[in-house]
């Protein structure tokens, strides 16, 4: 049962993943579906984070006596690329409710379902 | 796994699916910001505090300022 | 489609993928219980060849600074993007538009305004302090860069948005935000030509532990406090902006 | 370790876009438009140049440079590499050329735009340099989103328009999920074997067998990278944008940018998966025809059906994506050969008719073939350009895919699978008779008249409506220059044998892989390739002639009867415009990739 249980980190990630899928299907509203993206993205840090997570050891952070080979730590390297991933999804949220704005100004409609593109 | 581990990674995964589940815009901001708390929470947890710093910084200050601002213009009452 | 069909189509498809990705994670080591030889490596030899103790930040600046080049170029995209869609084009120039009466300019005592001034000047503080300890303790300057920007929002909450257009001033924000930006990678050039590498450090390492240690990764770490600090404050007066009515809406 | 000159034009092509794209910024209030467009002009010419020069080098050895200085330890790689081959660096200089031709190509396009357009612009180039030359994962990822980013705000540009935001939120919110799942396949891949760095990844991965990690890895990248290489039923996305986009940026999405997508695929498939797949990689191969064929046939046919010529060149670039995924799929260097050469073909000669849809469009105001019938017969150089491309994409020698699509068959017919070649080249006549058709229509007035409205009175505000002689030289210039430069690559038999030559180094792990780690630069071996037997141009002229016929009955009305119009129409109708359909195919794609892949192994 504790085997299943070292599994649980990986589970939240595929189920995050999952459920930010559903709720972009489901959505009604631009903000909502922003939202659920990012949960889709969050599964991408818990997932990152996981893999590089070591029990018993402390942060990448070493004070000067304890300076490593010998100190046990996490990994540096997939916080390094969780950092960017933070950044990304940062800028992709920041970019998405500025054209929900712009959209709602000129079509006073945040239903993506009002939205639809007209096909040629 | 220890305790805290365990209640860190289950809080984010029902407060991820709570994000999804809410329907009020309004509502739903207060959720993710909840969420966005438990992520960094995991992130410490984890051992990772630069990135629970980055996630506190972007995912509880700038972007639910984003987020209001959108839902003042984009909400028809306002 | 309509909304049943799509609910089903995503549902069943969603079960066939939750079965292959878990088949998937089953291969990974158990939890907490595997270093990858990419992290050991790094973790043996970061603090004595960086001569930071915070060997996250040696990966993010140095080992792995390239990554962290196209990150700020993200950021610094995506704002111009987004001053893209709010701007307004006048003579063929993406300009600003002009501020205008915020709701949240009347009614403000000056003790209230002096609180919010001394606010983001503590907020801006601290983000600066974050950004400046990356060697030693965890934070660097995308943190910091966050946090300086928030003191924006400090100034909006207590002394409106008139006040805040008075005191940063958008174009001073985009000319920092750029510079930094640039500085990154005009860093990355110029240790090129002294080290022989884009991006290897040719500057003093100086003592592990001491706030201006690690050489190059000081350095960078400055480019982005200025790039991220500004752009975040950059990026929240444009939606801040917002909030202002717009001439069509004061007609 | 020393780097010479060449190598330093390998960080170079990213930096130098990147700082002027910052530059470009605060000046923009400063500086009159010609000088930004001068500067941003230069600047991708400059990157032209570095990539051309960073490819011809790279003909005798592979380039690896490491960022920072970081050499790999013990073939444990610790910093970020750029490894630059012929096909990554050409790819490059592909995506330099193109953005120069699409700054050219807007100084007179647009009536008024930003100086935010050239920093976008650039960050856009810099973006697809860097993914092109990268030999990293994550740092792939990294240039992957900047690309991205830089391409949801260009699709945006005209804020005026809701439709352009609502294209550019379903490619923003489409191309995300789909980087998501590149970074997930990333992430486990990582965690299976301690590395980011692909050469690496391949060989700890080849020490055992591929299990369902290793699958599930391989199915993550592939679906998120099919994302942008718009392979079915991933391609949503990518009529909207076209449909909303600006003209230049066009240019960049069809021309380059979806099959940076593929290349990824291709690059990752065969540095990390290949050496460990062993016979799974016959279920690979049969999933990657399979979407191909099903992609090139589905894309050429909603081409067909549709009226409004930026929709219609988009789905034939979807049709494109369906043949590159084929010759990819072949998994060996006839097909990998075929692939770029077509790659680089059709991204000049697609360029070219996307700039004449921008004529048409800046002329007429309109991209509609009904209200379009016969107007195009007062633009004569347009139109010759037109027919010229259009017939070029039938394969047309000696326009440049001519040469692709005799690779491309002989390497199908190598391997016994000679029905694959029939196929696309069928999908590939409908394909083109499409285009043809449409010019038949608007350039020659020839058939009946499209149902359409009448010109529009109303100007769009995104082109100017002065008819100038300096607006025609600029904007016609980049697109005649294109599909010679094909036709010149195409007659140049030391490109075609060095694309072959290319090819084989790029599906060559062992050498990869030693390059990168090892530093055991060795210069490539030269190999004398066969030459191109002139009767296997029959075909490509039996396809112009193919897309003649369909162009023909298209233009005088000729519809499928109902029953066989059926199933098309519901392809058709799958294309809803909107995301939150897309992001359930999706799923659907990745669940029917996925099972696919797990129960065949």
């Amino acid at each position: 049962m504790s085997g299943a249980l070292l599994y649980l980190p990986y589970a939240v990630a595929v189920w995050l993943f999952l459920a930010g899928a559903y709720g972009l299907v489901r959505s009604r509203h631009l903000v909502h579906s922003v939202l659920c993206l990012a949960v889709v993205q969050s599964s991408t840090y818990v997932l990152l984070l996981s893999i590089g997570f070591l029990a018993k050891a402390g942060a990448p952070i070493f004070n000067p006596p304890q300076v490593p080979p010998g100190s046990r730590s996490v990994d540096p390297v997939v916080q390094a690329l969780t950092l960017t991933d933070i950044v990304v999804g940062a800028t992709v949220t920041s970019l998405l409710l500025a054209m929900t704005i712009q959209i709602h100004r000129r079509k006073g409609t945040v239903d993506p379902h009002h939205l639809r593109l007209t096909r040629g | 796994m220890s305790l805290l581990e365990i209640v860190a990674f289950l809080a984010v995964a029902v407060l991820g699916a709570a994000v999804v589940a809410t329907r009020r815009p309004l509502n739903q901001v207060v959720v993710f910001g909840l969420f966005g708390a438990s992520m960094s929470l995991l992130f410490f947890v984890l051992q990772a505090p630069d990135v629970a710093l980055s996630q506190i910084a972007v995912g509880s200050l700038a972007i639910p300022a984003l987020l209001l601002v959108t839902l003042m213009k984009t909400s028809d009452k306002l | 489609m309509n909304d049943r069909a799509r609910t089903v189509l995503f549902l069943v498809s969603a079960a066939a993928v939750a079965a292959v990705l878990i088949e998937g994670i089953a291969g990974l080591s158990p939890f907490g219980t595997h270093q990858t030889a990419y992290a050991a490596m790094l973790l043996r030899v970061a603090v004595l060849e960086r001569h930071v103790l915070n060997v996250a930040t040696a990966v993010n600046f140095d080992y792995r600074g390239f990554d962290t080049l196209g990150e700020e170029f993200i950021l610094f995209t995506s704002i111009a993007g987004v001053l893209i869609i709010f701007s307004e084009l006048r003579g063929g120039k993406t300009l600003y538009p002009e501020p205008m009466d915020g709701p949240a300019d009347r009614g403000r005592t000056a003790a209230i305004r002096a609180f919010a001034t001394g606010l983001a000047a503590f907020v801006a503080a601290m983000g600066m302090n974050v950004a400046l300890h990356t060697s030693i303790t965890p934070g660097g300057g995308f943190q910091g860069g966050a946090i300086f920007g928030s003191a924006v929002v400090c100034i909006y909450l207590g002394a409106g948005y008139a006040a805040l257009d008075r005191t940063a001033k958008k174009s001073l924000l985009d000319t920092l935000e750029a510079l930094g930006a640039a500085a990154f990678a005009l860093i990355g050039v110029a240790t090129a030509f002294l080290s022989g590498a884009f991006l290897k450090n040719s500057l003093p390492l100086g003592a592990a532990g001491s706030i201006p240690s690690g050489g190059t990764i000081f350095a960078i770490n400055a480019a982005v406090f200025v790039e991220v600090g500004c752009g975040f404050a950059l990026l929240l007066l444009l939606y801040l902006h917002q909030t202002c009515k717009t001439e069509e809406e004061q007609r | 370790m020393t780097y010479g000159f060449v190598h330093h034009l390998a960080p170079l092509a990213v930096a130098v876009p990147l700082i002027c794209a910052a530059a470009l910024m605060p000046l923009s209030r400063h500086l009159p438009r010609a000088a930004a467009d001068a500067i941003a002009t230069a600047a991708a010419l400059a990157v032209t140049a570095m990539c051309a020069a960073l490819t011809i080098a790279s003909t005798h050895a592979p380039i690896v440079y490491w960022m920072g200085g970081w050499v790999p330890r013990h073939a444990l790689a610790v910093g970020i590499g750029f490894v630059v081959d012929p096909i990554g660096g050409g790819l490059a200089t592909l995506a330099a050329l193109l953005v120069s031709s699409a700054l050219v190509f807007s100084w007179r396009y647009f009536d008024s735009v930003g100086t935010l357009f050239h920093t976008l612009m650039l960050a856009f180039l810099a973006a697809m340099c860097g993914f092109a030359l990268t030999g990293d994962l994550f740092n792939l990822f990294v240039w992957f989103e900047l690309m991205g980013v830089a391409a949801y705000a260009l699709t945006a540009q005209k804020i005026e328009e809701p439709e352009a935001i609502a294209g550019a939120i379903n490619f923003a919110i489409t191309n995300s999920a789909g980087a998501f799942c590149v970074l997930l396949g990333i992430g486990l891949l990582y965690g299976r074997t301690g590395a980011l760095n692909p050469a690496q990844i391949g060989t700890v991965l080849a020490q055992r067998p591929a299990d369902a990690l290793v699958i599930v890895a391989l199915l993550l990248i592939t679906c998120g990278f099919f994302v942008k290489g718009a392979v079915m039923p991933f391609h949503f996305w990518l009529d909207d944008a076209h449909a909303v986009a600006p003209t230049p940026v066009c240019v960049l999405f069809s021309g380059v940018m979806v099959q940076l997508g593929l290349y990824a695929v291709a690059r990752i498939y065969w540095t990390c998966f290949s050496p460990a797949l062993g016979t799974h990689a016959a279920a690979v191969q049969a999933l990657f025809i399979g979407v191909g064929i099903v992609t090139a046939l589905a894309g050429a046919s909603l081409a067909y059906s549709q009226s409004h010529l930026k929709r219609l060149l988009a789905f034939s670039t979807v049709s494109h994506s369906g043949m590159f995924v084929c010759a990819i799929a072949l998994f060996n260097a006839a097909g990998a050969a075929a692939a770029a050469l077509f790659i680089a073909a059709h991204g000049l000669i697609k360029s070219s008719l996307f700039m004449c849809a921008g004529i048409v469009l800046n002329r007429f105001k309109s991209m509609d073939e009904g209200a379009l019938h016969g107007r195009g017969r007062s633009l004569p150089v347009t139109r010759a350009v037109y027919f010229a491309g259009a017939l070029g994409l039938a394969g047309l020698p000696p326009l440049g895919i001519s040469a692709a699509k005799v690779l491309f068959d002989a390497s199908f017919e190598r391997q016994a699978m000679l029905w694959i070649a029939a196929v696309v080249a069928l999908a590939s006549a409908i394909d083109a008779g499409a285009v043809l058709r449409f010019g038949l229509r608007v350039f020659a007035g020839i058939g009946v008249r499209a149902p359409g409205g009448p010109l529009p009175q109303t100007q769009p505000t995104e082109t100017r409506s002065r008819n100038a002689l300096s607006e025609k030289l600029t904007m016609l210039a980049p697109a005649i220059a294109l599909p010679a430069i094909s036709i010149w690559l195409a007659l140049s038999g030391t490109f075609v044998h060095g694309v072959e030559r290319a090819a084989r180094l790029f599906t060559d792990q062992p050498a990869y892989a030693a390059a990168t780690l090892a530093h055991r630069v060795q210069p490539w071996p030269g190999t004398a390739g066969e030459a191109l037997d002139p009767s296997a141009y029959a075909i490509n002229l039996a396809v112009c002639a193919g897309a003649l016929l369909f162009a023909l009955a298209g233009a005088f009305g000729f519809r499928l009867p109902g029953p066989l119009r059926a199933p098309f129409m519901a392809i058709r109708r799958l294309h809803s415009g909107i995301y939150v359909d897309y992001i359930a195919y999706m799923m659907f794609g990745i669940g029917a990739y996925g099972v696919w892949l797990i129960l065949a192994r």
